[in-house]
């Protein structure tokens, strides 16, 4: 088989993962994590060998492995779709394969497989846990296996299969399927418990927000396919006499160019897909699914597709841009970016539940990354795509580790606590140290610890090609924001795992079974080694142990490839002293917590900790400024007015009319005429059976001999005009 | 001079022949005559039996057995068929006299006319017809109407009972006894019984084990005897369809009963241990008779160790054991059997005879095997624990409220 | 030597016992008898006309094979369903089976 | 009158004879077993037509299964075999006239046949009835589908018998 065709083939176990689990196995929970997890493997498998191959290709850039074919007849033409490996796509396909086999493995122990079934569990909602007796008779509480095991599999492979098609496609067409086929899984997964209000809202919130971006990532694909006639990416990427015409013409619309319009759409799509503000309300309610999905939507997948999506357009973004000098488009993108970030980060430092902290850092590192992008810094940006990718993954596994132990704890001692506020946890180190050491990694690497996490060579990129490019407003926002997140994490760790446990819960909490923490180690490796493949040339000392490969691979993706910025010491100085500082001083905030005690950020900041931790009443405010008029519309002007008094006024109208005619009809057509001639039918034909009845006796013989009769009548008849007739 | 009854008939249809007798009824004559041999011959045989089967049961029950009359007690036979003889012959009232008196006699005479088609010697055979195994197969039916007509004429319910169990276990039991049959018949490209017996060389008990092991069972089910005797079963139904027949017409049931193990040997021993075939029977034809009898005998003697060695079985279990078991075995070993004997065309008669004991040998296997994971089934179904009466009702749907009455297996 | 019209006569004399069966007895059962003989009757003829006619094709047998095979099942249903009868309505009466009527 | 013709002409009455008193005997057992008699004898008449598989074929499924099924129905259904009262229904004038009629026509049709006196062709020596009648059925040009098809009938038969007795509670 060759190459393009196993690249065909990576999306398509998980697919039929899914059929199967839901069709077959959907009653049997072993079979249906053996299948999604086999799938998982086999798509691994594939991409791996892609990968690999990818390495050995000259000049990938150049001459990707793809393949098409024909697909839809568009008037005289074919709308082709097709796959299409490129450095971008090699290197997302990477981490995605890892993240999404680790998320597959975790979820088996996270959805307590081999426990019992719950005593009252239903489907849609959390399990409650069973009770079991053991040899002594004692009674204990212990997690119960979840009710929906199977479907949460075939969802997640839906979701995976979504993933790797977006991922392959060599066109905008079938990215947007595969965009809107995790859309609706993501909708499905973060209202996985459907019986909690609050899931049911989030997972409305979820698909409406991110409806929005799609809508106009609909109408910037439309707007691309009228004024270029195709949506490969070569076509319209990779040859620079479209690129040029789409840069020169003008849209008409704010004076921005085709391209640049185009690139704005698409963003505003990526946007709502990457939760960026103001398109972010709906990601930290997400966390209402399981945890493997959160890890799965927030780390490998849905919102590194928005990403994704922005770094592929990125030609179209930057065409026009003499060095330095940023089209509008970018500049946008570039504010968004760093205000998101930003912004983000702000918000969580106020945050108590472990896994809304990790979602607003989600959030923000996002903008990182967008920022990135909207400076240029397109390495920069992939390079900490892929980072980012593993270490967050690593931390939701985490958090959904430390989650499941307290939750032990919580059915241990009975107590009843929230097993996700942090204020209730801490001590954690010693009970799970696995997942301690491990969830330490990632904070690091989320805070950008210097030189031995990944999270610290990404960022540090990012700096100094914003400083290189002297974007002196996006470096200092973006040094802001990282202090805030080694501040935050350092918070997060302290909390979980450091000092003295908070509560019996926490006390009692234990580490989790092999499924859950295998993965967790995994993933702790590469977000440490992981960093060291985009080490620039000439930073000090290491700068020339390893070449820098993320530079020279993904680089090649665009037809000018970037060159590399000159080394200088200020963002390295900067990334170094925010990160340690931030960390220094979330470690002095939080080191001695008492339980119960406030949060000390709120004696310092006051009232802005009370914004802050109502994320600057966004909700409130979208919810003023669009569910309400929605509801009062829907109310007052639709129903009221439009259907009860127009529409249904005008229907009973006729509905009167009508009923008038048909009385009339009635009473001087229907029942002296037709129904007299009907009942005159009728009554004879009973007269005529009433005569004929008698001979229906019921008894077989008696037909029998009438019919033989009968025979031996027409016989000799017929006997008679045959033979004698002649 | 080596083989007397052969030219023994030749002289007397010479004989009639020169006393001028149309050639037709010359026939009719010999036949009539040949009968009458056969069937004198099988009964004193018969009354030898009595004497066999109550002395080997003495043994297994470790007691001595007749020893009073006649030396070894071989006269007692002949005291039991005086004493049936003027025993007194009651009729019950409300019997239906013409069919309960027809009943012994045609059970009787149905195991007789199976005699007809069993070759004595390579040239001594009743009547070879080219459908001989069906023909055995036939008359068997002949004997399940006269139980049924004895169980009904007998105006009892036990009797009635009795009978029914019989004609549902004999009915049953034809089945895996005619595929068994078919598998000789389909070793020797012939129906008629001689025919199988001639080519034997190799005996179909080597060639076709588990055949014979199918036909031996459902032979002993079809002549009722233990484990299979549940239409005589005396703690149940008192003593089955012969429950109100006294004097000679139960004597000729016991008889008939008796004769029919000596049958089902006999069939047993010339459809799977090669009939007359034995040493110098080629030279002396009439040693065939001989070695045909220690074959039939040797069965018998089986088939009463058997007898005297089991209980008597469930009926249900009977049932099962036939329609679960018993059938869908015979029916792959015939397919089995017929699909190697097709590949096997060409290949000399020891490499034959090896592969087809190999394929046999794997069948027993695979069977065992499946055998043993069913019975683990069973045993856990059995074993496991019945739900402790004080389930949780709050949860359980009403009826399984009070598990602790429904017993599991 | 017997000629085929014996055959033939005897054939239609037990064809004609059974169809007196069929008419006039009261019993359903008795009535599957009457069927029985007429089906008998009807392969006499055919194994007659087979004998006589031509020996070397198989035919005749072959028909009078598949009229068993008919027959077996023809007994099993209608067994079993006067059985159920019997159960519902406690008679085999052939004329007094007759919820069809009127 | 050959010895055969006489074998014939006893055979037949005795057939005859118990197939009347299938029809007429009162109780039905007897009836029955005057069936088994007369069953017994069309065998006999195989016999002499050469047709050996069909006569034990005959014994096997007639005698051995579809009789025994009778009885067994008949005494299923007992509390109606033995009762007194009319053993024929209302119109069993027309049946008797009925069946004489149709035999007078047959005979009358069959005397008017030419190849009346027909006699049996001899069978060739090493002709074997049974083995042509297994080739025919199971040889695709001959009777293969009708064989498989009355296979297929009896499985029928089979499960719908059980179906219809079944004893639902």
């Amino acid at each position: 088989m060759t190459i393009e065709s196993l690249v065909w083939f990576i999306p398509l176990p998980p697919l039929l993962a899914f059929f199967i689990i839901i069709l077959i196995t959907n009653r049997w929970k072993r079979a249906s994590h053996v299948i999604a997890i086999g799938a998982a493997m086999l798509s691994w498998l594939a991409s791996m060998a892609i990968y690999w191959y990818a390495n050995q290709v000259e000049h990938l850039g150049e001459h990707p492995i793809s393949s098409s074919i024909p697909w839809l007849p568009i008037g005289d033409t074919w709308l082709t779709v097709g796959v299409q490996i490129d450095p971008l796509a090699a290197v997302t396909l990477f981490f995605v394969a890892w993240t999404v086999l680790m998320i597959f493995i975790y979820s088996v122990g996270y959805h307590n497989y081999g426990q019992p079934k719950g005593d009252h569990d239903r489907p849609g909602i959390p399990p409650h846990g069973a009770t079991i007796s053991d040899v002594q008779g004692h009674m204990h509480k212990v997690p119960s296996i979840e009710p929906m095991y199977s479907r949460f599999f075939a969802f997640i492979g839906l979701f995976a299969f979504g993933m790797y098609l977006l991922v392959i496609s060599d066109n905008l067409l079938t990215l947007f399927i595969g965009w809107e086929i995790m859309g609706l899984c993501s909708y499905l997964l973060i209202g996985f418990w459907y019986a909690k209000l609050s899931a049911r809202a989030a997972m409305i919130k979820a698909f409406l927000t991110t409806r929005v971006g799609d809508v106009f990532m609909l109408l910037g694909i439309a707007y691309l396919y009228s004024v270029t006639g195709t949506l490969n990416y070569r076509d319209i990427l990779h040859n620079p006499e479209v690129l040029h015409e789409l840069g020169t013409t003008a849209s008409g619309f704010l004076g921005l160019s085709v391209a640049g319009l185009v690139g704005l759409l698409l963003f505003i799509g990526a946007v709502g897909k990457s939760a960026q503000w103001p398109l972010h309300v709906w990601l930290p309610d997400a966390m209402e699914g399981p945890t493997p999905v959160s890890a799965m939507i927030h780390a490998a997948t849905m919102v590194s597709a928005g990403v994704y999506l922005t770094l592929r357009i990125f030609p179209l973004l930057a065409t026009g841009m003499e060095h330095g000098h940023l089209t509008p488009t970018m500049q946008v993108v570039a504010f968004i970016g760093a205000f998101t970030a930003l912004f983000a980060a702000t918000i969580a430092i106020a945050q108590n539940d472990i896994k809304r902290v990790l979602a607003y850092s989600t959030i923000s590192q996002l903008g990182f990354m967008f920022a990135a992008i909207g400076i240029g810094a397109y390495i920069a940006a992939a390079f900490h795509l892929v980072m980012h990718a593993f270490f967050k993954a690593l931390l939701f596994l985490g958090s959904g580790s430390v989650i499941h132990g307290v939750e032990h704890g919580v059915f241990h001692t009975g107590e009843n606590v929230d097993p996700q506020d942090m204020f209730n946890m801490g001590g954690l180190r010693k009970k799970m140290p696995i997942t301690f050491i491990t969830f330490l990694i990632g904070g690091l690497a989320l805070a950008g610890f210097p030189l031995i996490t990944a999270g610290f060579w990404s960022k540090d990129e990012i700096f100094a090609d914003a400083f290189g490019h002297n974007h002196t407003a996006v470096f200092i926002t973006l040094a802001l924001a990282a202090l805030l997140t080694a501040y935050y994490t350092m918070r997060q760790i302290t909390l979980t795992f450091l000092g003295e446990p908070r509560s019996k819960a926490a006390d009692h909490a234990s580490e989790n079974v092999w499924t859950m923490t295998v993965p967790l180690i995994i993933l702790a490796i590469f977000s440490l080694v992981l960093g060291w493949v985009g080490i620039p040339e000439d930073f000090p000392v290491v700068g020339n142990i390893i070449p820098n490969y993320a530079h020279e691979f993904v680089g090649e993706t665009l037809l000018v490839e970037p060159k590399p910025v000159t080394f200088n010491f200020v963002p390295l100085i900067t990334s170094i002293v925010v990160s340690l500082g931030g960390l220094g001083l979330g470690w002095l905030v939080y080191r001695k917590t008492k339980a119960g005690a406030a949060d000390p950020q709120e004696r310092v900041l006051g009232a802005v900790y009370t914004l802050l931790q109502n994320k600057y009443y966004f909700d409130e405010l979208y919810d003023f400024l669009f569910v309400r008029p929605a509801y009062w519309v829907a109310e007052k002007f639709s129903y009221l007015w439009m259907d009860r008094k127009i529409i249904d006024g005008f229907l009973n109208w006729i509905a009167h009319l009508t009923s008038l005619i048909g009385n009339f009809l009635r009473n001087f057509i229907d029942m002296p005429i037709i129904n007299g001639f009907g009942d005159w039918i009728g009554e004879s034909t009973k007269k005529l059976s009433a005569i004929l009845r008698p001979i229906q006796t019921g008894r077989i013989q008696q037909y029998m001999i009438l019919a033989l009769v009968t025979v031996a009548g027409f016989t000799a008849l017929f006997y008679y005009l045959l033979v004698y007739g002649r | 001079m080596s083989d007397p009854i052969t030219s023994i008939g030749n002289w007397i249809e010479n004989l009639l022949v020169s006393l001028g007798t149309s050639p037709g009824l010359t026939v009719l004559i010999l036949t009539a005559l040949g009968v009458l041999v056969v069937i004198s011959f099988v009964l004193v045989l018969d009354i030898l039996l009595v004497w066999v089967e109550r002395k080997i049961v003495a043994r297994f029950q470790d007691r001595l057995g007749p020893n009073r009359v006649g030396p070894f007690g071989l006269i007692q036979p002949i005291a039991d068929v005086i004493k049936l003889i003027i025993k007194e012959d009651t009729i019950p009232a409300g019997a239906d006299k013409v069919v309960f008196n027809l009943a012994p006699v045609i059970a009787l005479v149905a195991v007789l006319l199976i005699w007809a088609v069993v070759p004595f010697t390579p040239t001594l055979v009743g009547a070879d017809i080219s459908v001989g195994v069906l023909y055995i197969v036939a008359v068997g039916g002949i004997g399940t109407v006269a139980i049924i007509m004895a169980g009904w004429a007998s105006n009892n319910k036990f009797a009635l009972l009795g009978a029914f169990r019989t004609v549902a276990q004999i009915v049953s039991y034809e089945i895996p006894l005619v595929i068994a049959l078919l598998v000789p018949v389909l070793l020797a490209r012939t129906m008629s019984v001689q025919g199988i017996v001639a080519n034997q060389e190799i005996w179909y008990i080597v060639t076709a084990p588990v055949a014979a092991a199918i036909l031996l069972i459902s032979g002993i089910a079809e002549i009722g005897r233990t484990p299979f005797d549940l239409l005589e079963a005396e703690s149940e139904i008192v003593a089955g369809f012969h429950i109100e027949y006294s004097g000679m017409k139960f004597g000729l049931f016991y008889a008939g009963e008796l004769l029919h193990a000596l049958t089902i040997g006999a069939l047993f021993s010339t459809l799977f241990l090669g009939g007359w075939r034995g040493p110098f029977v080629d030279q002396f034809p009439i040693l065939g008779i001989f070695y045909l009898f220690i074959k039939a005998f040797f069965v018998y003697f089986l088939i009463m160790w058997i007898r005297y060695t089991l209980p008597r079985i469930r009926i249900d279990h009977m049932l099962n054991f036939n329609w679960k078991f018993l059938t869908p075995l015979a029916i792959v070993v015939l397919m089995i059997t017929a699909i190697t004997d097709k590949l096997l065309e060409n290949v000399s008669g020891f490499g034959y005879t090896v592969i087809m004991l190999g394929v046999n040998i794997l069948i027993v296997w695979i069977t065992l095997i499946i055998l043993r994971s069913y019975s683990s089934r069973e045993r856990e179904k059995v074993g496991e624990p019945r739900p402790v009466a004080n389930v949780d009702v709050s949860n359980t749907a009403p009826g399984e409220g009070t598990p602790s009455t429904s017993s599991t297996g | 030597m017997v000629p085929i019209s014996w055959y033939l006569i005897f054939a239609a004399a037990l064809f004609c016992i059974g169809l007196f069966g069929v008419l006039a007895r009261k019993n359903a059962i008795a009535i599957l008898m009457g069927i029985e003989l007429m089906l008998n009757a009807v392969n006499i003829n055919l194994v007659a006309f087979w004998r006589y006619g031509t020996p070397r094709d198989i035919s005749g047998q072959a028909f009078a094979v598949m009229v068993f095979a008919v027959a077996a099942a023809e007994v099993a249903v209608g067994l079993a369903l006067f059985i159920s009868v019997y159960r519902r309505r406690r008679t085999v009466a052939a004329d007094e089976i007759d919820l069809l009527k009127w | 009158m050959t010895i055969d013709q006489i074998l014939f002409i006893l055979v037949a009455a005795a057939t005859l004879g118990a197939a009347l008193l299938v029809v007429t005997s009162r109780n039905l057992i007897h009836a029955a077993l005057w069936l088994i008699v007369s069953l017994f004898g069309i065998s006999i008449f195989y016999v002499f037509l050469n047709a050996g598989f069909l006569a034990v074929v005959q014994v096997v499924v007639y005698i051995g299964a579809i009789a025994i099924l009778m009885i067994f129905a008949i005494m299923l259904t007992r509390r109606v075999a033995d009762t007194p009262g009319p053993r024929f229904n209302s119109n069993w004038i027309w049946a008797v006239l009925i069946s004489v009629v149709l035999f007078g026509t047959i005979s009358w049709i069959i005397s008017s046949w030419p190849g009346i006196n027909g006699t049996k062709p001899g069978l060739v020596e090493a002709f074997d009835p049974v083995q042509k009648l297994g080739v025919a059925l199971v040889s695709p040009e001959a009777y293969v589908i009708p064989f498989e098809l009355a296979s297929v009938l009896l499985l029928a038969a089979l499960i719908g018998a059980i179906i219809v007795a079944w004893e639902r509670e």
